[in-house]
């Protein structure tokens, strides 16, 4: 027992999780909620290993849970390694694993351009910036989007992740889907390589270098961006913001994944959506674990400690301004997500 | 309980240097027999072999023979921890151990060897020894002090005094004085003398008055030529030695033409 | 003679051979741990080296293609790293031998000495945050400026995390090893030449050149070299400043930047399972290979220097 | 033979001709501070031009000022002399601009809750604490002192004492100095191979953290033991040998304790030395925010590896990226006074611990 | 050109630590002076103060004067670089410079000054410097050669032939032969009694025969007790000095009762 203390209710033990990095305040925000009700029990999330890390630890077992940006699929195309949903699988004794969403935030593209307030951009656009295609501030692409502007003659300096990142996978998701040939490459949790832009390490990096930084831009969770500007990206013919709203709106209109099993609420997230005030550019983030579990302190552990996650005060807790800032659930897979949770237990 | 040594055949190497070469000489116990030379022909490496503190260098090796009393002292079985117990030896630069007291100082030779002594035998050692070098009234009442405290000519009589605490049979000193100012020098001296009642005493210096003062024989080493070992020259009665030396190049050297 | 006494020696005998046994086996313990890094790595590396499975290159096709830019970027900030702290060690520590006073001296010594003391971590939070943005104006002046020089081809990185700033933190790093070496190098040339050359009428500076140079000169190789295998292994502070990228490049202050094998280990483990850790096991397994040919190199150098004196 | 040198060969000599006077370099360092402010008030350059333009002006000016009125070989001299004084000023600068910087933005995180809350139950700009980490950083050194320090000790006694000339002891010497150049990584990697073949992948604890501190701790500790070993004077084992003291007997009673109070500097300069190393610890150790005492499971947070942490943590501008900015910069100034303090303590037992050999 | 030496109220420091007190001497020129005395009395010390390389120890300082001729080498505005081409010195143990050949060796002080000296000179300076110091017949051949390669004896000799290429009016020496062997010592001192013709010479031995040999002029350094200050105890023609000194503790050094 690593901290010591024994509850006089509720539950104890350590319990360890990891993965997504985007969830890691959300999780930090859970953790203490969850650690304050049960003084007994002690939470470590891991959000250094990253979705893919999340999700491989969790399948080899060195993970009672894993967050992660993406549903756990299988990819033949990545031969074994790349069978996830078998290995996930095989890991919860023949199961199909839990997946609920836990935490759906909106990404943001953020710059630092002196006398810009109010960027506005196409998909098109943003692709070709990212791309290297738009090299100059005053672009006339650029300037032709946002008339008005104050936009300097100075060359844009782009910034990514180093390392791999489910914010990466989603926003290339989204210059796939949403901007046509302006983005050549594929939907990636690595950004694609050859690319002229800046590196930063995790969230935080990007944050960093964008706002250190001069005539940047950048994406990262909408969470993290403190005093940061956002785009406004076109959906249809208007021009939106960031905003757990916009994030829960495209949720609303996503399909789930077909053929998934009753526990797993994977879903597949419209991004060309033209919904009035609904934000593509998001990140929907899911909870992982198994149906039953060995050992019955670990099966109380996690379903307690997801339950909480999925709760509308865990949800709401998350989504608190000052904390995470993400979209809490809409009632119904909130619901959906709480009924599936509460079935965990010990493998009879 | 002095003794005398036999040296015969003696050659001293230092791995395949051969630094002192074909050695015969006899020591005759209670005595004073002084070792006189000019530098690097081999005064202290002689004087090692005599309590097989030689072989403490790596590689050091003797061949020959060096009989105390009746025991060789390199015959087979013969532990040279014993050998030094038996042979005590002074160096040139005062030595205490620097983290004893001077009562330690004196008793190390007994209590680094685990000997488990009663307060009042180790007293008494002490007392002996420290009255034997000539220096317990000058240190009776700081016998706790460091005895690194002490002047140079004190700490080489300390020095002597743990020697003797262990009682050897023969006392080896190399240049014992040559660090040392002229009144501790006297002091030495006259200690040595008055220490060959009881020891077989070798002293090596290079100050020949020295040697015409304290000792009754005199050995004279030297080179034969840069490069070559060293040997013994000449060994004789030390009045013989500075009035009609039989050889030349000892004439030479107590001359001052070398060295 | 009492050597007849045959127990106590026995006695003796068993305390000697405990002790002298225990010593040894104290020195056979180190090298038994090194042989112990040496197959540790080497069994654990070579599954990330054979295997198939593509994440564990990030992309690249193979071990090689994966690895070698961590190569470059390592010896490149390395280089850097060296070319700076070189001439400033030397510096510093003629001033110590040679010029300060010697009240002076001691403390300007110690200094130099709390400059090793620092964690590199702390080097790290110091570089990241201000370090690299009190190069940028710098950098983008010289992408203004001076980009005909293909170090200097820019565009310049907007946040100054680049190859250049960490070469500049590990030049911080290695000076205080190379200036202790090179003090020590600097006391041990013989007096006798020094005074030698001040007697014939030099001044400081043509003694300096005349008597201490000359002599020093292996002992100042060596102590860069083992600059180099500290710079070479150097993680947080690398990871902490440098925004990397896998590019090849000479461009010492444009956003690409090579990474090195210590910080990409550093900044990946985590993210990494399975076989992706052997692999990254077996780019330390290169990093270690690297820095013991080093590390050979220099003592070796000084070894022989000093039989030759 | 006095005068049949070629007369052309030296310049004629006077003892005291065409010297500079003594305010020649005061002088100098006043017109070029003045310089300095001109430039940077003429061209607005600012306090970097300031210091650039007067250093440079000191440089030259008084070389320039020596060749017209003394000699070409004293110029020399003295630009000689301002560059490698500029270079050590130079070098210390990085020193004081770190020094500066972590003590301004470390000392108004210094507190009490500071130093004994930990992050458990932590978020966003809470006051939390280093206490799980410094424990954690106590525990890791201790027990790479307990595996590194007998080792260190006695390899060194067989390397001076024993082995001396020996294959054996050549070989140990070389590995060891080899041994000071392996990257921390390499070691922490090592650790995490060794923990991975013995437990199975994923394992972390503090003990496999000390294994790799102790990597990087042992040769410390030989190197400098070694040297105070051999700074014992060979006259102290000789007089022990001529008293009829067998050897380890010598070592243990007399060598040990004349050489003990350089023993212990160095090797609180090796703890020094480990007590700041990140990369092993945060691939071995991993981060947890509460206390975890037991050293043979499960992660244990140490203060370089929550600075890292909360330093990748704290780059952004959000609320908690602000506060872990601060936390890092805190546990930063805790971690460089622990350890310079223990550098001033290695430099004070060195000192006063001595025995007194000086005659 | 040789010049006398005027001394006057000269302490000497070494930081805080009055090494030698109070030197009150004349050394004349185109003569040679030797120091005697016994271990660590300060006559290293003293000689050093006469070419200012004293002061290139940290900390080590002088008070008093030192004339040179008619020049004060310790005034205002004294270049100790020039004071040192003035006043050669050679040390105990021969120092050629390992990296330079024997010619480079001899040309070392003139090179400072003259970087561009024409061969013809060069060539000039070398032979008579060598010839000056009785060695180029030995080394003529062999003149591109490393300095190191030579005997001890002839090492010396390079080394009194660099300090004598830059003409300088006074040469110190201290021990020059207390490395040597007898012959390269004779070698040493037959140069020095032809030295004396052009050079003012200063020679500290602890060899008194040599000094009795070499020597016009003798001073004795003595310590008045141990760490008080050494100081000159009598300044005497050599001649005098051995057979009737002034003082009690001369007598007393020279008839070997200490040191
Ligand atoms: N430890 C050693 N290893 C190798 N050779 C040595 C060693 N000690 C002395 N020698 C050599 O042995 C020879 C004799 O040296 P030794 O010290 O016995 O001379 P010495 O007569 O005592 O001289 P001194 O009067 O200077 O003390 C010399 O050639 C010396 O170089
Ligand atoms: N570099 C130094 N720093 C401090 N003290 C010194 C230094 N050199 C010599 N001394 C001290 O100055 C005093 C005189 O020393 P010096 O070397 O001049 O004696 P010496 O007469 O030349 O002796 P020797 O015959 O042994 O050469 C001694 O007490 C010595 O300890
Ligand atoms: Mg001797
Ligand atoms: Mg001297
Ligand atoms: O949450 P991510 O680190 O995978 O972007």
């Amino acid at each position: 027992d690593q901290n010591g203390g024994t509850s006089a209710s509720g539950l104890t033990g350590t319990l360890n999780g990891g993965g997504s990095s985007a969830q890691a305040t959300a999780q930090d925000v859970w953790k203490s909620g969850f650690q304050t009700d049960n003084s007994g029990a002690t939470i470590n999330y891991n959000s250094e290993l990253g979705s893919g890390g999340g999700r491989t630890g969790f399948n080899d077992g060195s993970l009672d849970f894993a967050g992660s940006d993406s549903y756990i699929k299988d990819d033949a195309s990545k031969g074994k390694e790349g069978l996830e949903l078998t290995a996930a699988t095989a890991r919860c004794g023949g199961e199909a694993p839990v997946e609920v969403p836990a935490y759906v935030s909106p990404i943001a593209v953020i710059y630092n351009v002196k006398g810009v307030d109010n960027l506005q951009l196409t998909a098109g656009t943003l692709a070709k910036i990212f791309n290297d295609k738009i090299t100059k501030w005053n672009d006339a692409e650029i300037v032709a989007e946002n008339p008005g502007a104050k936009l300097p003659d100075a060359a844009i300096s782009p910034v990514h992740r180093s390392d791999e990142s489910g914010t990466t996978e989603n926003f290339t998701d989204y210059l796939a889907q949403a901007a046509g040939k302006a983005w050549p490459h594929a939907k990636d949790k690595v950004w694609p390589a050859g690319l002229k832009g800046e590196s930063a390490a995790k969230t935080d990096g990007v944050v960093g270098a964008v706002t250190s930084g001069e005539n940047t831009i950048g994406y990262a969770d909408h969470s993290a961006i403190g005093d940061l500007t956002a785009a406004s990206i076109q959906v249809g013919k208007a021009y939106v913001a960031p905003s757990a709203e916009g994030a829960a709106k495209t949720l609303a209109v996503s399909k789930p994944v077909a053929g998934r099993s009753d526990v797993d609420m994977a879903m597949d997230i419209d991004r060309t959506t033209t919904e009035a005030g609904a934000y593509p550019i998001i990140l929907a983030s899911y909870l992982i674990a198994c149906q039953h579990y060995d050992d019955a302190a670990t099966a109380d552990l996690v379903k307690g400690y997801l339950s909480y996650a999925i709760s509308v005060d865990g949800q709401n807790a998350a989504a608190d301004k000052a904390a995470a800032g993400s979209a809490p659930l809409s009632a119904d897979l909130q619901a959906k997500a709480a009924a599936i949770v509460a079935k965990i237990a010990v493998k009879k | 309980m002095a003794k005398s040594i036999d040296v015969s055949g003696l050659n001293i190497y230092y791995g395949d240097f051969l630094a002192v070469q074909d050695v015969n000489v006899t020591i005759k116990a209670r005595a004073v027999t002084a070792l006189i030379g000019p530098s690097g022909c081999g005064k202290s490496t002689f004087l090692r072999t005599l309590n097989r503190m030689h072989e403490v260098i790596p590689g050091a090796r003797v061949e020959g023979d060096v009989v105390l009393g009746s025991d060789a002292i390199y015959g087979p079985n013969v532990d040279p921890v014993e050998v030094r117990r038996t042979v005590g030896m002074v160096f040139q630069r005062p030595n205490p151990f620097p983290t004893m007291s001077i009562y330690e100082n004196v008793l190390a030779g007994n209590r680094l060897n685990n000997r488990k002594l009663k307060k009042a035998d180790a007293d008494a050692i002490v007392e002996k020894a420290l009255s034997g070098a000539n220096l317990w009234s000058e240190v009776k009442d700081r016998l706790n002090k460091p005895g690194m405290g002490l002047s140079g000519g004190q700490q080489q009589r300390l020095c002597i005094a743990r020697a003797i605490a262990v009682e050897p049979q023969v006392l080896l000193m190399d240049e014992p004085c040559s660090a040392l100012d002229p009144i501790s020098t006297a002091a030495v001296e006259d200690l040595i003398h008055e220490l060959k009642t009881d020891y077989t005493i070798v002293i090596v210096t290079h100050n020949m008055q020295q040697a015409a003062r304290v000792s009754e024989y005199t050995g004279f080493f030297n080179l034969k030529a840069a490069g070559q070992p060293g040997h013994l020259v000449e060994f004789n009665k030390t009045s013989k030695m500075f009035s009609t030396p039989e050889q030349e190049s000892t004439e030479a050297y107590i001359s001052g033409r070398f060295g | 003679m009492t050597t007849t006494d045959a127990s106590p020696r026995v006695g003796r005998r068993l305390g000697d051979l405990l002790f002298a046994g225990t010593a040894r086996a104290a020195g056979i313990t180190i090298l038994i741990a090194l042989a112990g890094v040496a197959t540790f790595l080497i069994v654990e590396g070579i599954p990330g080296i054979v295997t198939t499975q593509s994440s564990a290159f990030a992309g690249k096709a193979s071990f090689v293609s994966y690895t070698w830019p961590l190569v470059f970027g390592t010896v490149l900030a390395a280089v850097i790293a060296l070319l700076i702290a070189t001439p400033l060690a030397v510096g510093a520590a003629l001033v110590i031998g040679f010029y300060a006073p010697r009240r002076l001296a001691t403390p300007l010594g110690y200094m130099i000495d709390l400059l090793a003391a620092v964690p590199s971590v702390v080097y790290g939070l110091w570089g990241a945050t201000l370090l690299a943005p009190k190069m940028q104006p710098t950098y983008a002046w010289l992408a203004d400026h001076l980009s005909f020089i293909p170090f200097f081809a820019g565009p310049a990185s907007a946040t100054g995390r680049t190859i250049l700033t960490a070469g500049v933190v590990l030049a911080i790093m290695v000076l205080p090893i190379i200036t202790a070496i090179c003090r020590e190098i600097f006391a041990q040339t013989p007096a006798l030449h020094r005074e030698a050359a001040l007697a014939l009428g030099a001044t400081r500076w043509e003694m300096i050149k005349m008597a201490v140079f000359p002599y020093a000169r292996s002992g100042l190789v060596s102590g860069v070299m083992l600059g180099l295998g500290r710079a070479l292994g150097e993680t947080m502070a690398v990871a902490m400043v440098l925004s990397a990228s896998s590019a090849v490049t000479f461009n010492l202050i444009g956003s690409q930047n090579p990474s090195t094998i210590a910080a990409n280990i550093a900044l990946s483990f985590g993210e990494r399972t399975g076989v992706e850790r052997n692999t990254l096991i077996a780019t330390g397994l290169v990093l270690f290979v690297i820095t013991f040919i080093v590390n050979f190199l220099a003592r070796g150098i000084v070894a022989r220097g000093r039989k030759g004196s | 033979m006095s005068s049949t040198f070629p007369s052309s060969t030296l310049p004629p000599r006077s003892l005291t001709a065409n010297a500079l006077p003594r305010w020649a370099p005061l002088l100098v360092a006043v017109v070029s501070a003045g310089l300095g402010v001109l430039a940077s008030v003429l061209f607005s350059w600012g306090v970097a031009g300031l210091v650039l333009v007067a250093g440079s002006a000191m440089l030259l000016l008084l070389p320039l000022w020596s060749a017209v009125v003394e000699n070409g070989r004293k110029a020399k001299d003295r630009l000689m002399t301002g560059l490698v004084w500029s270079t050590l000023a130079v070098a210390l600068l990085p020193l004081v601009s770190l020094l500066w910087k972590v003590i301004s933005k470390g000392a108004p995180q210094i507190n009490g809750d500071f130093l004994t809350y930990t992050m458990r139950n932590v978020i966003l700009a809470q006051q939390g604490g280093i206490y799980h980490a410094l424990i954690g950083t106590l525990l890791v050194t201790v027990m790479a002192g307990i595996i590194s320090i007998p080792i260190g000790i006695f390899c060194a006694i067989y390397l001076i004492e024993y082995g001396a000339g020996s294959r054996l002891a050549q070989a140990i010497t070389f590995l060891v100095d080899v041994m000071t150049g392996i990257p921390s990584i390499v070691a922490g990697l090592f650790a995490y191979a060794l923990l991975v073949a013995l437990l199975g992948p994923g394992t972390q604890m503090a003990f496999g953290g000390a294994i790799a501190l102790s990597l990087l701790m042992i040769p410390v500790v030989v190197r400098s033991t070694e040297e105070m070993l051999k700074l014992v004077p060979n006259d102290l084992r000789e007089a022990a040998y001529a008293l009829g003291v067998p050897k380890w007997r010598t070592i243990a009673k007399v060598v040990l304790p004349t050489a003990l109070s350089g023993i212990i500097t160095g090797v609180t300069l090796a703890i020094a030395r480990v007590i700041g190393e990140t990369a092993p610890l945060v691939i071995i150790c991993g981060m947890t925010d509460g206390v975890n005492t037991n050293p043979f499971s499960q992660a244990m947070a140490t203060l370089p590896v929550f600075i890292y942490s909360t330093f990748q943590e704290g780059t952004g501008t959000s609320v908690s990226a602000i506060a872990n900015a601060d936390r890092a910069w805190g546990a930063a100034l805790v971690l460089i006074v622990i350890v310079m303090a223990l550098n001033l303590l290695a430099r004070f037992i060195g000192k006063i611990f001595a025995p007194k050999t000086g005659r």
